[in-house]
């Protein structure tokens, strides 16, 4: 197997050069460019480019402290700070040059929040002048941030609440539409299913599980949210586990995430069903770590003889007809 | 959004990097010590105030540590580093030879134009940005005068690790130095009107320095802690509350001016 | 504060020298004591002992591989094996010796087999002669096991039939009675409401995430049962955030346990309102584990000016009044 | 229940500890280490065939490594080490004077009452155990024949941790000793009618030493691998499936009589 491996992947209608893209919240492109020396824009480590979720009205955040570090990861609770949809679409201009296909999260409260943020895009992305703004393809709606006290929590942890979200937003874009689905659920499936059959595309997991850490100076919450999302790699074999549930009862494209900080994980979710793979709290161990992680992902295909991802995709799912109920 | 534009920084800021640095040597001082790595890069690219994230050379600690820039000197640059936590620990066990990932220089640094005289004042391990700062401001003709508070004479040991012409000390329990806080020591010292403050340390020690800069009508900034992520404005979880609103201690900060914290 | 601190706790109407016991599966006193130069049976570091859960009938278990290590955790599927409850009866008077209060873990596919299992064991210790069985203070409803595909499952991540399992064990015995709680829920404070409602006397949680790891040259899922139970510090956060939620919202002794490995772990969880804290994956650390976990507690405690643990017991809950649910 | 009750021992089993062991000495054969320890309770305790559960000297690994008992020489004890992932390449890496946290010994170990004549056949990192079989063997005037069988010269570089008086080399790719498997190789050694077989290596070559024996009415004891977490005989996570139903490795085993294994 001397040919170089082919890392590119189709998620849906959308083609990546290699299945590695960013998890929202995690990397800021135009922070990270003002910042470093390496042009990020211009030379976008990532396949597909997912920045921070996007609401309606600008949000604060939560109160500090908002991160901490746990045994092999790490709890947020920023609470969906960011400064808006007008402000993120003021921005947009400067997100030009960026190669690499946009997929834009999208956060609220309500339905209507949702539905704002997403016709917001679509009549700018319309009223852009050509090479005024960067390659949107689809959407990512973040149902599942559990940081969020009044809202989100009870929109992705509900089933029928979830597909009315999606039956409201799919009629305002033609463009990809994705649900990131939230691990604290009893059947995530059910969620998911829910989602696609109100005609989301694809779907995203996992997002961050509710968690709590405590000050050990005062025993009490460290955050200043109190609970925040728990991720990184201790909780890989949940989202595996996950992911593999969904690949195996759903028919839709899968971006699999969580814990994900090696080339060798990357496949590990691609096996489990995934077409592509997000990196959230792994960006935070350096700046260059995706740029490693693709390529471990290129050198672990060559060893292994894999030409394709194709050849390794959904490898370790149960291919077993569904047991039948109450048998 | 309150958070996006920073402080104006007096100095044009160098790009950070991922450098990869041999440990040139390290010194002891009880729990503190100082590292001493070789980065020539980042050396030139450093400003007093700014901070670099370090990787903890072990694969059980997911997040990098922020560190401040003690000193720069050739090609050498040092931290001063308190084993506060594991990780701090680990780092402080570092030997000469190893290889630290160092992510940097990251923030804005302390504003440095129209400073004529500087009053420096540090907390515990507050202390470390501040023999950068010093030499900086020695080195143009700033004249510079230095006010340590420590617990006690065990923290007092981190002061012999700074080189700075005019430095007090002072420690709450009186084994070393003054006896008393860091604000009894810079009453004492007196400031005069166009002195600007520089302070770094623990909140409750910053906010006593912001009621007794604003009593004198003194000008300062305050260099900040807070638990970060990506160290890069990337992650937002590094905010502290501002009179402008959150601010991100590792791109609005670490330098921010000492009246705008709010301290409840 | 140069008084010994006290350790003692109260869980219901149980009486423990201090409050650390063991998590059911992790711990077995009679192969330890084979083993062992310790004779673990009267110099028994718990502060009760709670053995492998046992079924009605004999469980050969799971297919191999059963365990496999994940960052700062790991991950069983042992399926429940065990001898069954006329074994376990038969293994009683060899328990005689132990001098902690026992509090027996069982598990079942039906409502019937748990309630055979108590009724054995009622009935067993009624006839057992003085000095010839352990002090056998409780029960524990394992309900919330992940790995039997056929039942456990279902009961625990349901509130009604987790209701209805507690209801029909009540009335066959007046021991305390604990129903043990699975995270793999959305929400856990329902289905310990609904425990709680039948006649449970107190809760304990968190049993395994449900998981699944993949052998790295295969690709394929590392255990034999594919998926199985995650578990130790990589969930610790999530643990006590689940453990809190329950605190708060219900008046009941609660065992907490999930990633224990430190003194300052127990304080945690009881500064999150738990009564007694469980000892897990731990053991696996070192067999004098809990040993060392007791004195860094006694340590703590000392360091932290602390007489008693009711000082500390939930400290870190949230004791706003609850939010009006609709505003 | 068919894992309660092991196969008789031929030796009265001694009891195990938690040792905190010196390294004594380490050395490196390739991607092996022969890793010695002071550890004189455990080396009296020890036979043939037992294992400890070894604590990998870093926080980021929760469970124990099992580990054969490679040779016992007064107070000392070693073990022959393969850097299969990372927790068996940070064991490799143990430098003299370090301390490791030894649980052990554990398991039933081979039963030796009444063997005559041994070959011991082992595959890879499956040796392990041999040496410290071999030499007890020897001790008692039992005839010792070992066949051991590697991939290449480059894992046959394990041989040169053993001193065994007739010792046969094979290896796959013919690199070192004669070419083939190691049932090649006791094909053409041979065994006679009362030789006890004590095997150890990968489930395919336990699953052909069985055939092997089994044609030629021999008896003898394989020395088995499992995932383990307790070691202990607690978490009945260590199963292998055998002719009585599920065994444990470390409790019924890691020794089980080469014909009750179950392979499929
Ligand atoms: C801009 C900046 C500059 C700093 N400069 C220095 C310096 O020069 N010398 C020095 O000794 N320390 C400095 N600190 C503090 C230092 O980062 C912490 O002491 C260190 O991160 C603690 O890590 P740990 O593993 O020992 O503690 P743990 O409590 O085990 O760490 C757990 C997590 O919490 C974070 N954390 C814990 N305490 C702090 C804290 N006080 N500030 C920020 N994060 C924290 C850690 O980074 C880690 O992510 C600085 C902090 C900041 C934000
Ligand atoms: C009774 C017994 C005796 C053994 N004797 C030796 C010996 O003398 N020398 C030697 O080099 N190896 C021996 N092994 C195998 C050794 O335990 C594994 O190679 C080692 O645990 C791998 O750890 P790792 O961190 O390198 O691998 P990783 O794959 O990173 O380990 C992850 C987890 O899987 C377990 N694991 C992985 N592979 C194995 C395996 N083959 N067997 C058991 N557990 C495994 C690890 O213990 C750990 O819990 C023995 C195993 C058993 C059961
Ligand atoms: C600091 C931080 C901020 C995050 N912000 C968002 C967000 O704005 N929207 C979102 O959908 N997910 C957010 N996430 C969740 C990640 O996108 C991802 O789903 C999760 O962290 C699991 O992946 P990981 O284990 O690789 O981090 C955030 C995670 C972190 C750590
Ligand atoms: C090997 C193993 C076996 C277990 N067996 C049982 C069991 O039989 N019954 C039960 O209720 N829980 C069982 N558990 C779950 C533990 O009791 C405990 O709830 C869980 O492991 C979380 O605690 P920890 O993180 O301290 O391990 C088992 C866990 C492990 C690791
Ligand atoms: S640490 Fe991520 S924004 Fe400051
Ligand atoms: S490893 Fe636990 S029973 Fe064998």
């Amino acid at each position: 197997m001397s040919k170089a491996p082919d890392l590119r992947v189709m998620l849906g209608p959308i083609e990546l050069r290699h299945p590695v893209i960013d998890a929202s919240g995690t990397f800021d492109v135009l922070e990270a460019t003002a910042r470093y020396e390496r042009d990020f824009l211009t030379d976008f480590p990532f396949a597909a480019y997912v920045p921070k979720t996007v609401t309606r009205e600008p949000r604060p955040g939560n109160p500090p402290p908002r991160v901490a570090e746990t045994p092999s990861g790490m709890i947020n609770a920023i609470g969906l700070a960011n400064p808006g949809v007008a402000a993120a679409l003021a921005d947009l201009p400067r997100l030009a040059p960026l190669r690499a296909p946009v997929i834009v999260s999208v956060g609220g409260t309500t339905v209507e929040d949702y539905v704002a943020v997403v016709d917001a895009y679509e009549a700018a992305l319309a009223a852009a002048a050509a090479g005024a703004a960067p390659n949107v393809v689809g959407y990512e709606l973040n149902v599942s941030c559990p940081n969020v006290r009044s809202g989100c929590l009870s929109i992705g942890t509900d089933a029928h609440e979830t597909e009315q979200l999606v039956a409201a937003v799919r009629p305002r874009t033609r463009r990809f539409l994705v649900t990131k689905l939230t691990p604290n659920v009893t059947d995530v499936v059910a969620i998911g299913r829910a989602a696609l059959a109100a005609g989301s595309d694809g779907l995203s997991l996992i997002n961050t599980l509710k968690a709590m850490v405590l000050d050990p100076a005062t025993l009490t919450p460290l955050l200043g949210n109190r609970t925040g999302g728990l991720c990184g790699p201790a909780i890989k074999p949940l989202a595996l586990r996950m992911v593999s549930e969904l690949a195996e009862a759903l028919d839709a494209p899968i971006i699999g995430m969580g814990g994900v900080i090696s080339g060798r994980d990357v496949l590990e979710f691609i096996a489990c069903g995934a077409t592509a793979v997000a990196v959230g709290a792994a960006n935070f161990t350096a700046i260059d770590a995706p740029d490693r992680i693709v390529a471990e992902l290129r050198a672990e295909m060559r060893q292994r003889g894999l030409a394709k991802l194709s050849e390794v995709r959904g490898r370790a799912l149960d291919r077993r007809p569904p047991a039948v109920t109450g048998s | 959004m309150a958070d996006v534009a920073g402080p104006a920084s007096a100095h044009p800021q160098a790009k950070a990097a991922v450098h990869s640095c041999r440990v040139a040597a390290v010194r002891h001082y009880g729990p503190f010590a100082c590292v001493t790595v070789v980065g020539p890069q980042l050396a030139a690219a450093a400003e007093p105030g700014q901070f670099v994230m370090i990787q903890v050379p072990d694969s059980r600690f997911l997040l990098r540590r922020p560190l401040s820039i003690f000193a720069v000197r050739d090609d050498e640059v040092t931290f001063l580093i308190e084993a506060r936590g594991a990780g701090s620990a680990r780092l402080t066990g570092t030997r000469a030879g190893d290889i630290l990932s160092v992510q940097g220089p990251l923030g804005n640094g302390f504003p440095l134009a129209g400073v004529r005289r500087a009053l420096l004042i540090g907390g515990g391990i507050g202390v470390a940005p501040l023999q950068f700062l010093a030499d900086r401001l020695a080195a143009a003709g700033v004249g510079v005068t230095a006010a340590f508070g420590f617990r006690d004479a065990r923290q007092a040991r981190l002061a012999a690790a700074f080189h700075i012409e005019h430095l007090w000390l002072a420690t709450e329990d009186g084994s070393a130095g003054r006896r008393g806080t860091v604000i009894d020591l810079v009453g004492a010292i007196g400031a005069a009107k166009n002195t600007v403050l520089f302070a770094c340390g623990p909140d409750a020690m910053l906010a006593a320095v912001q009621r007794w800069a604003a009593e004198r009508s003194l000008r300062g900034h305050a260099s900040l802690e807070a638990h970060m992520a990506c160290g890069t404005g990337s992650c937002h979880g590094c905010v502290v509350p501002t009179t402008s609103g959150y601010q991100r201690v590792c791109a609005e900060g670490p330098v921010l001016p000492l009246q705008e914290i709010v301290y409840e």
